[in-house]
């Protein structure tokens, strides 16, 4: 069951790539905090993590622009973060608030945010591709500049969206980013077991659709393949697709005992924790030292500090609500 | 202007595209094939292929694509061939289109048209001929219509395209040859309430969509026999028109419901379950329900007749309810 | 001896799994995970991969598959993880599994156990958390099951599986950590009678599934202010059991039907519309219906709270009715 | 629009042959006498025509054994006739008759017939792959050594059922032949209007499904492409995929004003009528002549009369019967 581990890339390191450390760890030191606020029941629901898998949002997302959409999983975590949906409103969102970036009705399965076009934030596996799809073609339509990322899990291949989706993006040339996240497991089910041809690119191409394989490990990577990727998406080239191959170090939800995959795994994968490759190489370059690194940790603790501060000043949507927005409050 | 629905519903179309360029209708065959049922001929040549789209058959993909472009500023209008195939955009409808304002905090909401024909009649057997109206008036989010008539085929949509929530159409499959007088200054007609389609005293008959012309019919035959049946056109399924249910059963005291669905948990079910309620102390006779057998509809023209809610079985019902 | 409904359900597809080489388990996670809801967890272990098979994410292909394998000999039983992703299932389930029968005029049957987990109250959010059983009771040619005490968990499958045609089972995912006693020398139950779970004389409690420990809650609450409740679990929701209701209302004289979807179109209208005319001249207040509030269940605890029916509802209606 | 037309293959033809001409013709002139029958609304609902394509079902049932099992769609009188279903009854079926193969109750789209395992009669585009996909699982688990034949049009494979079913047969390697009646057109669209990568066959491949291209057109072509899928799907080789180029002569349905195809295609393709074809070449090797040729029209018009007599004769199920089989009548 052990696939395997991609090579690490050749991108050189440059003193801009801290930012992307920067990023991966926020959304790491996020989601450690955000276990421990499961335990202590703050918050709820299925919460699915994405620690290992951060080079793969911060990577892909650093190359949209801010007119960009982004159509996610239940996940997204991480994408939400690095996409600048703002760490406070997510976790607000996932204790419930009201002033949760979806009015805690979404909890964090389902972050929306307008302000980012971050859609969702779904959690019916593979849903979000045909919403992907439409949204690319509205702002074709409309002569807009702009590239619809839309996430999704290896497991979601098997689904019947998957097939429509990529044809009709593909058929109509509409931009759409198609970012397989590989992560090999679909909750306990391995890719070997729902994939009749494990080769995902390989899939993607029967559609006509560009498909890259990506070390989804290496954030460098993730970014190189994916600035191409946007880029030939948006110069008008139809969809492009990546297959991210990563691994989620932690189980599939906060019910995940683990059944199906051994310990050795699991390890054998931490090996190439993304940040703390991409640490290694800045700090062998010389771009970071312990003090920056200290700073950054930090200023990334303190930012998690504010949003569960800022979670827990909270307040609970007034009951009355509760009917709000199951139509639209005025007529557009 | 003398028409039948099935023009009504083209000029409603035409109007929506040329008026506004944010609309554009997908679907399968609605382009060059020029629409399964005939609804959308000529207007690709009209509007060309990037506002009149053919479809590959992928009904969750496309419909969710409707989803996704409403959300990014257009108005579209898709058509699913027939409500049997709506089924495979089902994940689509309920989980995303109705869903997407609430789930979102407000944030989001779809401003999406689907149309779809509905019904038996014509012998298309158990997988064409449908009734899953009451499907749909089940789900929070969703608007549905069902227009019974050539002027509401005509003046439904523009108001549909205004909503800023999805809305669903269901057309009738036997309707669109029906013919019938429409104003010379179409205009938009108003979604909110249900139509007294005839007055009467003596009980109240409530349908739509594809029912309607047979309890007219049924009301006609029940006149000769001395029994005025006031005929209510529900016209939007939901939200329904409590008010208009009431005042009319307040003075009949007695209703009967016609509904092609299923009978168990059809839309029925829930019209009947409202005026048991609603006008409890009102009523002399329990609330009749006709509907379709509950068997998937069969092909042989005698069978599908029995299987159907007709004229005969209405008249019954109301006779029965005034008894 | 004592149990949870978990493992009263475990042990039925254990058995079942035992008794009949024709029988085997199939869907997402069912094995190496051990099922969403650890419902099946051991079983892959003790029987193979052959007959508990852990499928790709492809609802309508594996539902599709069952129908299938059901036409070619063997007793599927296909479990989809919850109801919402059952929308992906539907065509397999509606066009097929409930229509070959009829539409091949008898030759083929569909001997198709489908379970799935329904309902909220676990704060999983607006995709996880319908209650869409009123939709399959709509469905001529299937027959729905809704399990709510450990006994029934325990005894369901065995007749679904005898049954020759396509049964749905709902499991209310709050009900799996649920305790409860089993007899020693478990006994298949029987399918077509509803169950008086709590007898009454002021008034009938209607419920199924995961509302029962509410309702049976509120009747005990009911009881501390002198109004005795009696409690109907239909378990069956098709075909429903109308004798024991009508039975019930006619020395009652009044209903209240509790059912966590949503009011409009749910399963609680059909029940509520049926005891209007089967017991119209019986009742002295109108059916009562406690729902769901009508919007996609949100995740806020107090809100998820205030999406559903509580206990405070049920007495609240239960005394409106009383009154 | 022309699509290019597959060139005649090189089968050699013998006695045995004249078996596949007389198929073809039956079902050519079965469906020409529905034709009329249309027109004298003896037959009504929708009804699609095979004239053209029936090289396709008649080459690849020809490989099939008695226990082998069949799935169809809306467009399977030709199926069915070479399946072995009677004209008769068949005929009984469209005229609505509970002499019909289902009672009168599915009609031109859905005959069935459990004696020779005819599984419909599908009208749902797409839907009848899960359906034979779980009858070769039922058939494998019961260790039985039997196939099951899945006919669906081009414009199938779009559809997000197309997708699961392939991955889920090549993957647990389940006994099914999909059968893709490839003639270019899906109601009024076109090929290349729905699929962005409109070769089929590398479709299949995309599920590690081995996949071949035939002329539809020639019915020997089918048979020996047939025969080998049949015999590998059959020896447990995993699920094969044939794409059959054909073409259909007539409009979809009888509704259809084809508006979408000019008839100069139509007159090219009908060039390669499969019915002609395999006449000359019988011709030419001297296996029939004008007498057997007579012969043959003579019988096959014998059968065709014989079928609407006895749909003529026919009952009309009684009304009663209605509510029947909507579930089992004795418990098994
Ligand atoms: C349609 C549907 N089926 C099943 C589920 C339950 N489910 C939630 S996540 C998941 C696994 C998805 O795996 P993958 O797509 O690989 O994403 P990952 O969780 O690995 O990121 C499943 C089966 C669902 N949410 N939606
Ligand atoms: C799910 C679904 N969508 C749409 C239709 C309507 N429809 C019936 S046949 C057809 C075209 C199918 O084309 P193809 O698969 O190529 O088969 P052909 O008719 O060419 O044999 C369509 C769109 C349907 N029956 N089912
Ligand atoms: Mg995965
Ligand atoms: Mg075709």
């Amino acid at each position: 069951m052990t696939a395997p581990i991609p090579t690490a890339g050749q991108q050189p390191v440059t003193a801009a790539d801290v930012e992307l450390l920067r990023q991966m760890l926020r959304v790491r030191r996020f989601e450690e905090r955000c276990v421990e606020l499961y335990s202590s029941t703050k918050i709820r629901g299925f919460m699915h993590l994405y620690i290992g898998e951060e080079a793969v949002a911060t990577g892909v997302v650093s190359c949209l622009g801010p007119d960009d959409a982004v159509v996610a999983t239940y996940r997204e975590h991480g994408h939400a973060l690095v996409r600048g949906v703002p760490a406070r409103s997510i976790m607000a969102e996932m204790f419930g608030r009201v002033e949760g970036c979806s009015r805690g009705r979404g909890g964090s399965m389902h972050l929306f945010d307008a302000s980012t076009r971050f859609y969702g934030g779904n959690a019916i596996v593979g849903g979000g591709l045909p919403v992907a799809v439409g949204l690319a073609l509205g702002d074709r339509m409309q002569g807009r500049d702009r590239v619809t990322a839309c996430f999704f899990g290896e497991g979601a291949v098997a689904e019947g969206e998957f097939h429509e989706s990529l044809n009709l993006a593909a058929l109509w040339r509409l931009p759409v980013l198609f970012c397989c996240e590989n992560n090999l497991y679909a909750m306990g089910t391995a890719l070997e077991l729902s994939e009749s041809q494990p080769s995902l690119a390989l899939k993607a191409a029967a559609y006509e659709v560009p498909a890259w394989t990506v070390d989804g490990m290496d954030v460098l990577e993730v970014r190189r393949a994916a600035a191409m990727a946007v880029e030939a998406t948006r110069a008008g080239h139809g969809p492009h697709f990546l297959e991210l191959q990563t691994y989620r170090f932690r189980a599939h939800s906060m019910y995940d005992p683990e059944r199906y995959r051994d310990k050795g795994e699991v390890a054998h994968w931490r090996e190439r924790d993304p940040i703390e490759a991409l640490t290694g190489r800045l700090r062998a370059e010389g771009l970071v030292d312990d003090d920056v690194l200290a700073a950054m940790e930090q200023e990334v603790a303190a930012e998690v500090d504010d949003a569960v501060a800022f979670a827990e000043a909270g307040s609970d949507e007034p009951v009355e609500d509760l009917t709000r927005f199951v139509t639209s409050e005025d007529q557009r | 202007m003398r028409t039948t629905y099935r023009d009504a519903m083209r000029a409603a179309l035409r109007q929506a595209l040329a008026d506004d360029p944010r609309v554009f209708l997908m679907g399968e065959d609605v382009g060059r094939y020029g629409g399964c049922f005939a609804v959308s001929l000529g207007l690709l040549e009209e509007f060309g292929p990037e506002r009149v789209r053919d479809t590959p058959l992928s009904e969750s993909a496309f419909v969710g694509a409707g989803v996704g472009a409403a959300m990014a500023g257009m108005r579209p209008i898709v058509e699913i061939m027939t409500v049997n195939f709506s089924l495979l955009a089902l994940d689509q409808i309920v989980n995303n289109a109705a869903t997407i304002l609430h789930m979102s905090g407000g944030q989001f909401n779809v401003p999406l048209v689907i149309r779809m024909t509905t019904g038996a009649g014509r012998q298309l057997a158990a997988q064409h001929s449908h009734s899953l109206e009451g499907w749909y008036a089940h789900v929070p989010g969703l608007r549905v219509l069902a227009p019974a008539t050539v002027e509401d085929a005509r003046g439904m949509l523009a108001p549909a395209l205004a909503d800023p929530d999805p809305v669903i159409i269901f057309e009738h499959g036997s309707l669109y040859a029906m013919e019938g007088d429409l104003p010379d200054d179409t205009r938009p007609v108003e979604l909110d309430h249900a139509a007294v389609r005839r007055p009467g005293r003596d009980l109240t008959l409530v349908t739509y969509g594809g029912c309607l012309p047979k309890v007219l019919a049924a009301a006609d035959a029940l006149s000769a026999e001395g029994v005025e049946a006031e005929v209510i056109d529900l016209r939007t399924l939901r939200p329904l028109d409590d008010d208009t249910l009431a005042e009319s059963v307040a003075r009949t005291h007695r209703a009967v419901v016609v509904d092609e669905g299923w009978r168990t948990g059809g839309l029925s079910a829930e019209v009947a379950a409202r005026i048991s309620e609603q006008c409890f102390w009102d009523l002399d006779a329990p609330v009749g329900r006709v509907g379709s057998a509950e068997v998937p509809i069969p092909y042989a023209k005698h069978m599908e007749e029995a299987a159907l809610p007709q004229v005969d079985d209405v008249v019954a019902a109301a006779l029965e309810a005034v008894s």
